[in-house]
């Protein structure tokens, strides 16, 4: 065998006994390896602060938030008033957006659609995660008949058509905003259920838990001290997917002149309000459509990169 | 485990197989109608009708917003039907392009002298579409089907044969003898009809779809009217094939009597409720006629489609009335001022020249032009100049409403109108102008058709839209609604005064006299009481190629397409 | 003995986000005709990229060769194409992975897992493969092995799928198998088991064997000779016995020293080596070591040392052995 | 096997009958009925209908009545298109919607998978950012938007199709088109990071290490695995194509069963809606369960007594 021998000390000239003096621990000048020290919380962070696309997305996110609380203030038009003397004005200086079928202003109705709709999509998403969370909570954590009975009800809740039930639900009740919310949220919860009860269920025997256990904490301090901090990642991923999901159901439901009531509008409902003549005044579609499809995308890929900042697996 | 997977993969097949067979069944039915498409038979005499050269190809594309609920004249109701069972059936009579009764079946006919008796003579030459002979038996035995109380299920139209003596109480089981009911059929061709009271429209009448013949064969067959195999009909068109919310196809019909005047060889209808889809087809090509009344033109594109297509855009005055209504028994509609008020605070301009643009007329009346008077038009006859459009007036008129009911502010008003893109223009234009012109901030809710129509029939509502069609062509249809007992007095009018005028009108044969009550309960309507807020008399608008000739659109916007032809075009 | 693999000068990089990892460091080692190999380090240390550049199973990118050859059977592997080595991957060179549970396809028969690569390699029918692979079954002592070879991957236990995936990695009669932490993910009693089965198989076949551990305890008892990586370097290599009884790098004897041992006193502590290996990223110019070795001096942090030749076979590559040390520390 | 089967038809019969209770009572609190219309019908006859419909009976009797009639497999006759049976209505309307939705299946699932591999493939290369841009404005058009853009450009600009009409097999370009662009996107950014998972599995390093050339791994080992997700996904994509097909049938004008649905409730055609919910439950909770076989074919490690979560 033949090792590697050459030159044994090829810098040996240069050494001189200082050079071997021993290094007391306190002078080593040693590795601080930082990933290990932060928390997966501010790890995950870094990562998505990492990640441009993501940090894009949710900038412009903040914009739009931004813009649908101040957009209808820096105009001089109010989002109901009427001005039949100006229908179906193209795009100036005096309107940005130009104007509707009943002479309003496309600019500030647009903000205020996207405040509707954001609304609508914030608040069917947090009620899902409300229930959600509750509901899996209860599931995962007390397992076995519990857990049986409540999932077999939720499964046998969600085979029910969500359209339909969102239907009869909308035909019913007095139209409204609190009635689409309700309408996109009867059902909206059971996928958020599930993903809470999979992570409770796979979280509650590890170790830390059972230690926590094993001392004496209570159910309630287990669930929201333990589990549920350690399954946020998977929630918060889903809440921030279930926005655009239930922005579009709102859309979708102002297709069929089931969304919000007028003067009042939605994103969705003003681009439908526009669908019979946008070949003759496409800037009444252009501008509600575009904002609705950049929301939908922000919140789309925010949410794939939360899920990659989050998701261990990818770590590298 | 390998059992197992063959067990699932079995389990699999017979599940995927009993869906596709299920479609397998019904694919059928809806190759029939794609097929017979392509062949094009005899083609029309292609002598010149009036210096025009017929198309080789006399078929005619139209499209209905939605299905045809119904094929069977009695169970008809809506304007789908009524232009399906146009084409399908024929009545005593006919009504032709300038709305004057022609003879249908009937040859002739003549009224006795009090005005109460009719007697048809019936045509020998009509048939059904399987050769039987049409005769006045079929005409008892159709409008008997329409009255008798066991009828399945029972038809809502059936008071529109009320006119015939005795029929109600048939209808309403008072008596049982069908024989005592006012119509009778003489012999084979002649059918004498009997009127409760002398009823000049009455002729007019029996060109309406509840009037039609029905062929004695359906008696054993419930389910005839739902499958062309099945319908016998006696009109010029017969009903070829059905795909449900897809499609409808009519043949010439060569057992009609009067075949030799009917050009089209087919017709062939889309079933599409897209506006906007209906306008687009129609610009493609592939339709020759678009819009009102089967189907719709988008509010928004009117203005447009006014001047790209200037030839074949049409805007038919229809005799049917878009006003709002004030529920008088709610507060603060309550107050004959207030509703007044209202009433005067709109532009009624603005909105069919800016909002609607459809060149409605402003309605200051309730009975539309169109319908007829004692010798022409009644609008013409009597104007509707009942109150005007004054800001000023209409803020006085406010201010002494609320004296009179002791508001100092108005109570929360509601506005609600039915889920529609034009009703919702209407309410926030007119909303809007109430707020300017009167100051009074009024809601505005839509609801979905049946929550709303339910809403304002049991008067849960203070002001609501709503629309009429008249039933026949007098002004009685829009008149006698407002009585204290009609079931479509929504508004709650409560007047003893308009109530007799309506019952003279009723029973007085003299034209003149008729109008003269018809004109003063019009003012009660509207200049006294103001319960209702008219708008506009609609029009109705659509595009029709310029080589569809021969369409007829009568006083209420029904639309007669077998008398259409096409011209020669590329 | 004639070296059928011979690593020379290897340096492997990742390119990662803020830069290049360089895992691997100028490596150099050579493995015998039927000897076994032992490769010992932390995770980090480059052992396992050192395995798979010779399988050439590193994915590029992010990874590059940067420089180096790898000599199997006389010929550079590095310089082989995509295809040629198609050819040399299991028919010459069979490799074992650490997680038996994810290894396997899980929606592929167990069997077929066996037969692909002799269908390939050796052209045999898909009957001739089938009696070949339960015929490697049972040698790998799978018991009931025709029903085995119909069974799915999730239907065996952990011990089972790595005696599986040895029958994989050896059904062409490779001469060469590498072996990335076979046992890592193992209980203890299997652990010993899978040894035992790729001993009986090094002798029945005359297999040369590459084994990566961080486990000393594994290498005692099957390797003939162990090479120690640290940070990318190889900083101590030697016969079993060289390195057990005369571990030469600090590190070597950290490894040991963490080892618990038969003769151990109750009193006597384990001991951990504390602080972790550096960052790769910008490894450090002295000795990677320095950070965390009890006896740093101030040149370990200045100038990474050179190998020290102890015997034909024993080199480590440490300051200590330097005659200036010795000085110093007699003095 | 057989067990499960019984078991699984025991909850679907179970969520059947709440849906069917669910939607009886529903339907009935919502205001009005099918009989209302602009003219009121005369209180006499009013009465007449009400009985030959049953509506004067207390409503538990109704719903018991109903439920007998379902479990003799009678759905009624249809209130609105007169005397025709609910079951020949759903028939002949679902043809049309199970053509359209079948064929946007397949589309969905072809298209989808494809860009998802190639996305997954030439990570971080061009095909993968436009395969993704694409998949992404799937996510974020809705679909009566694309529905009225398609119509307009393709049909009335470019005159390359009908703008109405289901007939030929070109009539099913453009719905097609809208109703799978979300399907399609969905599938293809499931398909890429399922890829992209199993690309960087050991397995496939097993794979490799056996010399196994790049195309068996991509058949054998890759796609297979990789596809898997999207058999989950299948369930929820049936019942979205069948929820999508109400738009794209209204703004195509196809006679399809969604616009069906719609109308009846429009109509308050009780009959109708019942009809069409006991169907749409039974069309999404036999897509499951099919899912839930398929599932079990393609995953040996997947079995019939285990439900896979969300």
């Amino acid at each position: 065998m033949s090792l590697e021998s050459s030159a044994a000390a090829k810098q040996t000239a240069t050494l001189t006994p200082e050079d071997f003096s021993k290094i007391s621990p306190a002078d080593k000048n040693s590795e601080v390896i930082h990933r290990e020290s932060i928390s997966a919380w501010k790890d995950a962070w870094q990562r998505l602060l990492q990640n441009k696309v993501a940090m894009g997305a949710l900038v412009l996110l903040l914009l739009i938030v931004l813009a649908a609380i101040i957009g209808p203030r820096i105009s001089k038009y109010s989002y109901d008033t009427n001005d039949l003397l100006a229908t179906n004005q193209k795009p100036s200086a005096e309107h940005w957006f130009g104007t509707d079928d009943l002479g309003r202003d496309m600019f500030v109705r647009t903000w205020m659609g996207a405040r509707i709709s954001l609304i609508v999509g914030l608040s069917a998403a947090l009620i899902d995660l409300l229930i959600g969370v509750i509901y899996g909570g209860i599931m995962g954590y007390f397992g076995g008949r519990v857990d049986e009975i409540m999932n077999k009800f939720s499964e046998i809740l969600y085979a029910i058509p969500y359209l339909l039930v969102t239907i009869l639900l909308l035909v019913v009740f007095e139209p409204g905003l609190g009635t689409i919310i309700l309408a996109l949220t009867i059902t909206g919860w059971i996928n958020m259920s599930w993903i809470v009860r999979g992570e409770i269920m796979q979280l509650k025997n590890r170790e830390y838990v059972l230690a926590s256990r094993s001392l004496g904490a209570g159910s309630g301090r287990l669930l929201f001290r333990h589990l549920l901090p350690n399954a946020m990642g998977p929630i918060i991923v889903t809440l921030t997917l279930s926005v655009p999901n239930a922005i579009f159901s709102e859309a979708f439901l102002s297709f069929l002149g089931l969304g919000v009531q007028a003067p009042v509008a939605s994103l969705g409902s003003m681009v439908n309000d526009a669908l019979t003549g946008w070949m003759y005044y496409p800037w009444r579609m252009l501008f509600p459509a575009i904002l609705i499809s950049v929301t939908m995308l922000a919140f789309n890929i925010f949410g794939d990169g939360l899920r990659d900042a989050l998701d261990p697996k990818l770590k590298k | 485990m390998k059992k197992q997977r063959w067990l699932v993969l079995l389990t699999l097949v017979l599940a995927v197989g009993m869906v596709l067979s299920a479609c397998g069944s019904s694919n059928n039915s809806g190759n029939k109608g794609a097929s017979s498409s392509t062949d094009t038979s005899s083609s029309p005499s292609s002598s010149d009708a009036g210096g025009e050269k017929l198309a080789a190809d006399q078929t005619l594309r139209i499209n209905f917003a939605a299905d045809v609920p119904t094929f069977d004249p009695a169970q008809a109701q809506d304007n789908q039907a009524h232009t399906a069972l146009n084409l399908t059936y024929e009545g005593l009579v006919r009504v032709d392009a300038s709305n004057k009764e022609v003879p249908g079946v009937a040859e002739s006919w003549e009224p006795s002298a009090d005005g109460k008796t009719y007697t048809f003579h019936l045509r020998k030459d009509a048939k059904w579409s399987n050769g039987d002979p049409v005769t006045a038996h079929d005409f008892v035995y159709a409008w008997q089907r329409v009255l008798d109380p066991a009828t399945d299920p029972a038809p809502a139209y059936s008071y529109q044969l009320y006119y015939l003596e005795n029929a109600e109480a048939y209808n309403k089981k008072k008596i049982t003898d069908f024989s005592k009911v006012g119509v009778k059929a003489v012999d084979e061709y002649t059918l004498e009809v009997k009127l409760t009271n002398p009823t000049p429209y009455f002729v007019n009448l029996t060109s309406f779809y509840t009037y039609f013949p029905v062929h004695k064969s359906v008696k054993d067959n419930p389910k005839w009217a739902t499958d062309p195999s099945t319908m016998i009909t006696n009109g010029p068109f017969t009903l070829k094939s059905l795909v449900t919310g897809q499609s409808m196809e009519f043949d010439k019909n060569p057992n009609y009597w009067d075949n030799a005047d009917i050009k089209l060889n087919k017709i062939k209808a889309t079933v599409v409720n897209s506006s906007a889809t209906e306008v687009l087809s129609y610009q493609n090509g592939e339709l020759e006629r678009a819009g009102k009344p089967n189907g719709d033109i988008p509010a928004d594109q009117l203005p447009i489609l006014k001047d790209q297509y200037k030839d074949e855009f049409k805007l038919d005055p229809v005799a049917n009335i878009y006003y709002y209504e004030f529920n008088m028994k709610a507060k603060p509609f309550d107050n004959a001022k207030i509703r007044k008020a209202f009433s005067m605070a709109i532009s009624r301009d603005d909105i069919v020249n800016k909002v609607t643009m459809g060149g409605e007329a402003p309605a200051f009346g309730f009975i539309p032009p169109g319908i007829k008077g004692a010798e022409s038009n009644y609008r013409d006859e009597y104007k509707d100049d009942f109150f005007t459009e004054d800001v000023e007036q209409a803020k006085q008129l406010l201010q002494e409403g609320m004296q009179e009911a002791g508001y100092t502010t108005l109570p929360p008003i509601t506005l609600i109108y039915n889920t529609n893109d034009n009703h919702k223009k209407i309410a926030l234009a007119i909303v809007d102008m109430w707020k300017k012109n009167l100051g009074v901030d009024v809601t505005i809710q839509n609801q979905e058709w049946g929550v709303f129509i339910k809403n304002r029939q049991n008067g849960d509502y203070q002001v609501a839209r709503a629309g009429w069609v008249p039933d026949y062509n007098d002004p009685m249809t829009f008149i006698d609604m407002w009585t204290k007992n009609s079931g479509n007095n929504d508004i709650k009018l409560d007047n003893p005064e308009y109530d007799k005028l309506v019952a003279d009108a009723y029973t007085n044969s003299d034209s003149k006299a008729r109008m003269e009550a018809f004109y003063k309960a019009e003012k009660i309507l509207i200049q006294d009481e103001a319960g209702v807020m008219p708008i506009y008399y609609y029009t109705q608008a659509s595009l029709t190629k310029d080589y569809l000739k021969g369409v007829t659109i009568d006083y209420s916007g029904a639309v007669d397409y077998s008398r259409a032809y096409l011209t020669e075009h590329k | 003995m004639e070296p059928i693999l011979q690593v020379k000068d290897l340096h492997v990089s990742f390119k990662v986000r803020g830069g290049e990892v360089k895992a691997v460091r100028g490596v150099n080692f050579e493995v015998g005709k039927g000897e076994t190999i032992a490769i010992v380090g932390e995770s980090g240390s480059g052992k396992s990229v050192t395995a798979q550049s010779i399988m050439r199973l590193i994915p590029s990118p992010p990874s590059l060769v940067k420089s180096g050859e790898i000599i199997f059977q006389g010929e550079n592997l590095l310089q082989k194409s995509n295809k040629q080595m198609e050819a040399i991957r299991g028919k010459d060179i069979g490799m074992i992975f650490q997680d038996p549970m994810t290894s396997l396809n899980p929606t592929i028969k167990v069997g077929h897992q066996i037969t692909e690569g002799l269908i390939k390699h050796q052209s045999l029918s898909r009957q001739e493969a089938k009696k070949r692979a339960i015929e490697m079954l049972k040698m790998v002592g799978i018991k009931n092995a025709e029903a085995r070879f119909n069974q799915y991957p999730h239907e065996f236990s952990g011990g089972m799928r790595q005696r599986v995936m040895i029958a994989i990695a050896l059904a062409c009669r490779p001469s060469l198998l590498i072996a990335d932490e076979p046992t890592t993910a193992l209980d203890v009693t299997i652990q010993a088991q899978i040894l035992d089965v790729m001993k009986d198989m090094q002798q029945k076949l005359g297999t040369s064997i590459i084994l990566i551990t961080h486990d000393l305890g594994v290498v005692a008892g099957m390797c003939d000779r162990v090479i120690v990586m640290y940070a990318g370097e190889v900083v101590e290599t030697g016969t079993k016995w060289e390195i057990f009884k005369n571990p030469s790098h600090p590190y070597t004897q950290g490894l040991l020293r963490s080892l618990p041992r038969i003769d151990q006193s109750k009193d006597e502590p384990l001991i951990p080596i504390n602080g972790t290996p550096p960052d790769l990223i910008k490894p450090p110019v002295g000795c990677p070591f320095a950070a965390r070795c009890e006896h740093a001096m101030k040149v370990c942090e200045r100038i990474d040392p050179d190998p020290t030749v102890f015997s034909d076979t024993h080199m480590a590559r440490c300051w200590l052995h330097h005659p200036m040390a010795q000085e110093v520390k007699s003095s | 096997m057989v067990r499960y089967i019984l078991n699984k038809l025991f909850y679907m019969l179970v969520s059947l009958f709440i849906l069917i209770s669910a939607t009886f009572f529903l339907m009935k609190a919502i205001p009005g009925d099918p009989f209302q219309s602009e003219k009121k019908v005369l209180p006499e006859i009013r009465a007449r209908l009400d009985e030959q419909y049953g509506f004067n009976k207390p409503l538990y009797e109704q719903y018991l009545k109903y439920l007998g009639n379902v479990i003799h497999g009678d759905l009624g006759i249809s209130m609105k298109h007169l005397n025709q049976e609910v079951s020949d209505l759903i028939l002949k309307t679902f043809s049309a919607s199970l053509r359209l939705g079948i064929v946007a299946i397949i589309v969905s699932i072809i298209v989808g998978v494809l860009l998802g591999m190639l996305a997954a493939l030439y990570h971080r290369k061009l095909i993968d950012n436009i395969a993704m841009v694409l998949a992404v404005l799937g996510i974020a058009v809705p679909s009566f938007v694309l529905a009225a853009l398609l119509q307009y450009f393709f049909a009335f600009k470019f005159h390359m199709f009908r703008v109405v009409g289901f007939e030929n097999p070109m009539d099913y370009v453009l719905p097609v088109a809208a109703l799978s662009a979300q399907p399609i996107a969905f599938i293809a950014r499931l398909t890429r990071s399922s890829m992209l998972e199993v690309l960087h599995a050991d397995y496939i390093k097993t794979a490799k290490a056996k010399g196994l050339n790049w195309v068996t791994i991509m058949f054998r080992h890759v796609v297979r695995n990789g596809i898997m997700p999207v058999i989950t996904y299948m369930g929820p994509m049936t019942a979205n194509i069948v929820t999508g097909s109400v738009v794209i049938e209204q703004v195509f004008g196809i006679g399809g069963i969604g616009k069906q649905f719609v109308e009846s409730i429009t109509n308050r055609d009780y009959t109708l809606i019942m009809g069409i919910t006991i169907f749409y439950g039974v069309l999404l909770m036999l897509a499951r369960f099919i899912t839930d076989l398929l599932y079990v074919i393609v995953d040996p490690r997947v079995k019939l007594s285990s439900r896979k979560e969300g």
